[in-house]
């Protein structure tokens, strides 16, 4: 399931919290900053993890999304509706699609009440469910979701095991079945084993739900194992936010990076005990200084950008996106230049054609001498073929396709970057495929001209970063176009790659994984690629 | 023999309204001279009521049925109580969980440790008071001074480790058994008192008994490994063949469980 | 790390005392209701010819008077009966009518705060500033001698034992995970006042309760000690020690056997409140 | 101890004292209708009424009354004691000295006597003198001060006739004592054999108040012994090799002691309550002797002085034991 519309947003959200500790004789009590500041946006179906040592107010930031602390400053809009300040009346609807689980299984279980009726609460507040039997039978439908029997219905809390209360807690927060799961420390104190059963029921019922998860912890690994996306937390403000994948594999905050290093492996590693773990702790606040300026964030309203495979599918659509956002120009590149006609009589004053084939050098040149005043290089141009490694004709195809998806992105990435350099920093797309991460029967050689792509991408970004440009990846699934119409549907609208690559820019991203099948392909990865390969299998013609 | 504590064949349970239920079942334990030592084992393995029955602090409910703890030459289970308390006190040490409830809430900490160099060391106070700033310094406390005059609660959870680990060192024990040292306190911290506990364990030559449920943190500091399940010590191996190699089904159970989960890219 | 044993021992004592408390004061009721049929004599026949008659067990007694009679010749043992009657009448309705006025207030101070946490709070505090001995006697030197006033008495004097408590305990309960939990379901205030934290602080009341009901037995016998309580022609067990101290040279007993009285029925309700708190508490009960 | 903290609760007591003195004033006033009533000798004339009604300023609204009795009060003046004819202030101040010795050393009883009984529960636990130490609590939760007074009077006044049951003194010894507190002045003086027979008089009525408090403070404290036992750094201490005694007091009896402490400041009012009926079972001359005189007689002026006087001896016994609890607890100690 592919994540959707913008479920939840928190915009600069602030809290101080009362300090008693600190109370004088007369005046008011002074408070005490947690939050500050605070940015993020959670997707329909789409998990968040939170993380962050003690103290950094990951807890808070639960609790200020469900409004058990009221906020000081920031919005917070729940699917387009602002419920900063809503009354606790008119907040009852929410309350209904925003539900929590709380870390400590013990106390957030009422110690008086029979699970029986911790269970049937929520029905009868929020959900309408006035009979008796109708409540008694959800009850016993979710218990069995959970992985318990109906006899804990009559038990109360303290006779059962940490993580069977756990799974109360679950099961109370999907009695509604919420939108959105605020789950905070949820398996710490737990064992291993037992933790892994409480996180696997959690995927489960987040996939068969569409549940929208915030996943708070202190526990890198969890995190890496539940979320497609991460924020990561220190002293009340967010110091990295972005992919999970991403984070993990290139930390950009020296904190972060701190962070993952200190989880212990477990493997042997002789030098991972010497060296310098303490971080000074003013190096770390310098670096929460700089980072806005090291993060390259591309503004695209304005922009000047220029398209390749502009005449159809997404490069058509990555034109009529900027120019919708308030781009200032868009070079629309084809082979043939005949077929951007209808764009350019749309949009007469903002898109101008050119000719360019990308594996000609010659068209590369005087692209790159008409266009100086470009910050945006959209490498969209590639093509694609079906066919085994041992066809007849499978060689020449080969070549093809590492000439056009390799070396012409490459050299358009040559001859733009320094035009970019000039104009002050900018920002290079590259369109890849979903393909480039996983390999397939049949598109072998189109597989490895992606996989090259994407590793010219990677080391592109290392070199351009300096320079302020940033380099994204994008790695779309199933589209529709007529370039993957040997797929079978589901298929994503390809203005909606276009669309959601421009935001990937302006919040910094590094690698974006759209379009259906493609974030689950994201997701296998971090478990087990095999399981990919079996899912992709489904997509071949035949 | 290089052995400096040696379990044999040790049988314990505890009694609970006339019903008997075993907790360990003939473990044999060796440590050997200056090493580190790990005890894994899950919730409920008994890891912790041997760490107990070594200490000498079982709850009377519980009670050793068979078997040896061989230490310094005495067997400390057939010993007399008073005898055994004097030998293990002062040879055997310990760093404790959770360091936020380890440490006497009113009363100094300097005279918490200086209360106990007084008791082993038999220095005076003069000379434990100098002796306590020695010890804060060993352990990177970074103004002893003003630390010594600190009750538990203005120190952080790490800061609070570290004057339990340098209590812990302050009389040169023979054996030091660190329950699951760690288990409380953030990643970034629980890697400084790591290294600290290894780097101090080097310089001063203890062995070490370090029990953990993290096979993570394991494989970061032990030489060797024991594996505990249900009551039995199920494997025992050098850290290195432990991890390379993993000879008992739970042990590879266990080690896959925990492999999975910590799968990171950055490290491949 | 807790010693198994030991706790499986207390329980077992607390559940026989439980009982042993519960069936003193079913005897004590029992008695209280039969008293005109069970007293051997009319309590406040007098017959000034036999005062202070020793109890059976001394010499100088008299069969018709089992434990003696006081110094206008009234049966003991006929005035220990009809005291229970007041006794017990004080005990349930002060006690519970103190309960109930201490409880709301303490719930609420407890779970809203603000200004009404501050109000009652600051009343508690000024009301703890009085001496409660003092305090009942001139309450009921005001409003004049009964069983009414001395139920108001205690009601006005004991009501901030049950205030204070509650609002504490309300106080630890709001801040439980269970209750965000509950506002996140969307409870309102007062349900949650009501089904969430009153159902986890019952036990402590239900002890408190029966403990306050031993102080009223206490308090109407010291009222009656300094002669503000009931009328004094009615039987009490405080008039009786009164009565009876001033003769405790020449007739010890007199005074003895209602502080016997007193002492067996606040033993009797503090062992079934003692014990009723095990029960009450699903989590102590296991 | 931090200056701020004491100013703070001095200026905390203020709404308090003005809030007792509103309640005294508002019962003896208002509840009944007419405090007249209450002062009047039987067969009164209506004149005698109307003149004690003027004397005392009873025909004014009832707001006036207050502020002038309440601005007297401010300046130290509580008026005449209708029964004794005398300073209502100078009454009180010649007798608080007896009571405030007597709770002083019922205090000290009930907390020397509490702790140790703790300490024995503690340390001999699951064993027969913890039944002993239980047993003892259990029964003297039930038996009330002026019960064990009254219990102590047949017991070693009349039965066993060891100690003397009334008063503070032997009236035969002549006193040339210029302050009223007794036992302090004769102790610095080095009179012995006074100080022997003001004791002698003392221990009963002393111990009676003492026994509720010290069942209160053991139970509390052996409760909190029990759990601080449990702690991690007691296990420590043990494993240190620390002695048992040691542990006990010097790890775990302060740890212990906070949160009893925490609960005894009520219980020291329900002791200096305790003084009224106590005093007046073995007519000690002190304040509550006074005060159940003041209620006999009717004697309004002098009831309001007791009960403020009551009021502002438990606002400094509490003060005590908030600072005590602080110095015991280093987390509040510097806030």
């Amino acid at each position: 399931m592919m994540s959707g519309s913008k479920l939840l947003e928190v915009q600069n959200l602030q809290l101080a919290l009362p300090d008693r500790s600190r109370s004088r004789l007369f005046g008011q009590v002074p408070e005490t900053k947690i939050l500050t500041d605070i940015s993020l946006v959670i997707n329909e179906g789409e998990s968040l993890g939170i993380v962050g040592e003690s103290g950094s107010g990951k807890t808070s930031l639960g609790r200020t999304i469900l409004r058990l602390h009221e906020p000081t400053g920031g919005k917070l809009i729940f699917q387009g509706k602002d419920i900063t300040h809503l009354s606790e009346k008119h907040l009852k609807s929410f309350r209904k699609d925003i539900q929590m689980i709380f870390q400590d299984p013990q106390s957030s279980l009422n110690p008086r009440h029979q699970i029986r009726v911790i269970l049937s609460q929520p029905l009868s507040t929020l959900g309408h469910v006035e009979s008796k039997a109708e409540a008694d039978r959800i009850t016993r439908v979710v218990l069995e979701r959970v992985g318990l029997s109906h006899d804990f219905r009559k038990r109360y809390p303290h006779e059962l095991s940490g993580g069977e209360r756990q799974r109360i807690g679950i099961a109370r927060a999907i009695m509604l079945r919420p939108k959105l799961i605020v789950a905070d420390e949820i398996v710490s104190g737990l064992d291993v084993s037992t933790q892994a059963r409480i996180l696997n029921l959690l995927q489960g019922l987040k996939r068969d739900l569409n549940l929208a998860l915030i996943f708070i912890s202190h526990d890198l690994a969890v995190v890496r194992h539940l979320c497609d996306r991460l924020l990561v937390l220190r002293n009340g403000e967010v110091v990295e936010s972005g992919k999970v994948r991403r984070i993990f594999r290139s930390p950009k905050s020296a904190y972060t990076k701190h962070l993952l290093s200190a989880v212990p492996l477990p493997k042997i590693e002789p030098d991972w005990l010497i060296g310098n773990p303490s971080m000074d702790s003013s190096e770390m606040s310098n670096e929460l200084g700089e980072k806005r300026t090291m993060e390259n964030k591309f503004e695209v309203s304005n922009c000047t950008a220029i398209v390749t495979g502009a005449n159809r599918g997404i490069g058509r659509e990555f034109v009529e996106a900027l120019v919708g956002q308030g781009a200032q120009k868009v070079y629309a590149c084809a082979r043939n230049i005949d077929s951007l006609d209808d764009l350019v009589t749309k949009h007469s004053d903002k898109v101008q054609a050119i000719k360019l084939d990308i594996t000609n050098d010659e068209d590369i040149a005087n692209a790159a001498d008409s266009c100086t005043d470009i910050n945006l290089l959209i490498n969209n141009a590639g093509i694609n073929r079906l066919q085994a490694f041992i066809a007849a004709d499978s060689m020449s195809g080969a070549q093809e396709e590492m000439q056009t998806n390799y070396f012409g992105t490459l050299s358009m990435c040559r001859a733009f970057a320094p035009i970019l350099r000039k104009n002050g920093g900018g920002a290079i797309v590259n369109i890849l495929s979903i393909l480039a991460r996983v390999n397939l029967p049949l598109m072998g050689s189109l597989c490895a001209s992606k996989s090259a792509a994407l590793s010219m991408t990677q080391g592109v970004r290392a070199e351009l970063t300096k320079q302020g440009t940033a380099v994204l990846a994008v790695m779309p699934g199933a589209v529709d176009t007529d370039m993957s119409r040997d797929f079978p549907p589901p298929k994503m609208p390809p203005a909606q790659v276009a669309k959601d690559t421009l935001s990937a820019l302006q919040s910094g991203e590094e690698e974006l994984y759209c379009g259906d099948m493609a974030s689950g392909v994201a997701q296998g990865l971090a478990g087990d690629p095999k399981a990919v390969e079996k899912e992709f299998a489904g997509y071949l013609p035949g | 023999m290089n052995a400096v504590l040696d379990v044999q064949n040790l049988y314990l349970g505890v009694s609970q309204k006339r019903h008997y239920s075993p907790i360990l079942n003939g473990v044999n334990l060796e440590i050997q001279r200056s090493q580190i030592h790990g005890l894994v084992g899950e919730s409920g393995a008994g890891k912790s009521m041997l760490a107990k029955a070594i200490l000498g602090i079982l709850p009377s409910s519980t009670t050793i049925d068979k078997g040896y703890i061989h230490f310094k030459g005495n067997d400390l289970v057939g010993m007399p109580r008073y005898e055994r308390r004097q030998l293990a006190s002062r040879h055997i040490a310990m760093i404790p969980q959770d360091p936020m409830t380890s440490l006497n809430p009113v009363r100094r900490v300097g005279n918490q440790l200086g209360d106990v160099l007084r008791l082993h060391m038999k220095l005076n106070r003069t000379l434990a008071q100098e002796r306590v700033l020695e010890l804060l310094n060993d352990v990177q406390i970074r103004d002893p001074k003003r630390v010594v005059h600190q009750y538990p609660f203005e120190l952080s959870g790490g800061m609070r480790q570290r004057v339990l680990i340098a209590m812990a060192f302050s009389c040169k024990p023979e054996l030091i058994i660190a329950d699951e040292p760690t288990t409380a306190l953030d990643v970034t911290v629980q890697r400084q008192i790591l290294q600290l506990i290894k780097q101090l364990q080097s310089e001063t030559g203890t062995s070490v008994l370090f029990i953990s449920h993290d096979l993570g943190v394991i494989a970061k500091i032990c030489d060797h490994v024991s594996i505990l399940h249900t009551g039995n010590v199920v494997e025992m191996q050098s850290a290195v063949n432990l991890f390379q190699n993993p000879r008992h089904e739970y042990t590879q159970n266990l080690l896959e469980i925990t492999s999975h989960y910590y799968r990171f890219e950055n490290t491949d | 790390m807790s010693e198994p044993t030991r706790s499986g021992r207390v329980h077992l004592s607390s559940l026989v005392r439980t009982w042993l408390g519960g069936i003193v004061i079913g005897l004590l009721i029992l008695i209280a209701i039969f008293a005109p049929w069970i007293a051997p004599h009319d309590p406040l026949k007098q017959d000034l010819f036999s005062g202070l008659m020793a109890p059976f067990w001394l010499d100088n007694h008299d069969p018709a008077y089992l434990l003696g009679t006081d110094s206008l010749g009234r049966d003991v043992l006929s005035r220990l009966i009809y005291g229970t009657q007041i006794a017990l009448v004080v005990a349930f309705i002060a006690a519970s009518l103190a309960a109930l006025l201490g409880t709301v207030l303490g719930l609420l101070a407890g779970y809203y705060g603000g200004w009404l946490d501050t109000v009652v709070s600051r009343l508690v505090e000024i009301w703890m500033a009085f001496p409660p001995v003092l305090l009942s006697i001139v309450l009921v030197a005001v409003i004049g001698t009964g069983l009414h006033s001395v139920v108001i008495a205690i009601v006005i004097i004991d009501w901030t034992r049950f205030c204070r408590v509650v609002r504490a305990e309300t106080l630890v309960q709001r801040e439980q995970e269970y209750i965000s939990s509950a506002v996140s379901i969307g409870f309102e205030r007062w349900t949650i006042l009501w089904r969430e934290i009153l159902p986890n602080v019952l036990p402590l009341l239900v002890t408190l309760l029966t403990l306050e009901m031993g102080i009223a037995v206490i308090v109407e016998a010291i009222l009656s000690f300094v002669g503000l309580s009931v009328s004094s022609d009615q039987a009490t067990w405080g008039g009786l020690i009164q009565e009876g101290r001033q003769y405790v040279h020449s007739a010890w007993w007199v005074m003895s056997l209602p502080m016997i009285c007193i002492i067996i029925a606040v033993l009797a309700f503090n062992a079934l409140g003692d014990g009723l708190r095990t029960i009450l508490d699903p989590v102590m009960r296991k | 101890m931090s200056f701020p903290f004491l100013l703070r609760r001095l200026v905390l007591v203020i709404p308090t004292l003005i809030g007792v003195s509103i309640i005294v004033f508002v019962l003896l006033r208002v509840v009944p209708g007419d405090p007249i009533m209450m002062m009047i000798p039987p067969g009164a004339t209506e004149d005698d009424i109307d003149h004690l009604r003027q004397l005392y300023g009873l025909d004014k609204p009832i707001l006036e009354q207050y502020l002038v009795w309440f601005s007297e009060v401010l300046k130290g003046d509580f008026g005449t004691s209708i029964s004794l004819r005398q300073d209502v202030v100078e009454l009180i101040l010649s007798r608080l000295p007896a009571t405030i010795e007597l709770a002083v050393a019922a205090m000290f009883i009930s907390v020397i006597l509490g702790t140790s009984l703790a300490l024995i529960g503690t340390f001999w636990s699951n064993q027969w003198p913890e039944t002993i130490v239980d047993g003892f609590t259990g029964l003297n939760q039930a038996i009330p001060d002026f019960l064990w007074g009254l219990i102590f009077i047949l017991a070693f006044g009349v039965l066993w006739p060891l100690l003397p049951v009334s008063g503070r003194i032997d009236p035969r010894i002549n006193l040339d004592l210029v302050s009223q507190f007794y036992i302090v002045e004769s102790l610095i003086r080095g009179e012995f054999s006074v100080f022997l027979t003001l004791i002698k008089h003392m221990i009963m009525p002393a111990i009676a108040l003492a026994l509720p408090l010290t069942a209160v403070i053991a139970r509390s404290l052996k409760a909190s012994l029990r759990e601080t036992m449990t702690q991690d750094y007691i296990r420590m201490a043990q494993v240190k090799g620390f002695g048992p005694w040691r542990i006990l007091i010097v790890e775990a009896l302060r740890n212990a002691m906070i949160p009893t402490v925490a609960l005894s400041g009520v219980q020291f009012n329900f002791l200096l309550g305790g003084t009224v009926l106590i005093e007046r079972i073995f007519s000690y001359p002190g304040i509550g002797n006074m005060s159940i005189g003041a209620v006999i007689d009717r004697d309004l002026p002098l009831i309001q002085g007791l009960i403020i006087t009551f009021a502002i001896l438990f606002i400094v016994t509490n003060l005590v034991i908030d600072m005590s609890y602080r110095t015991l607890n280093p987390r509040v100690r510097n806030e």
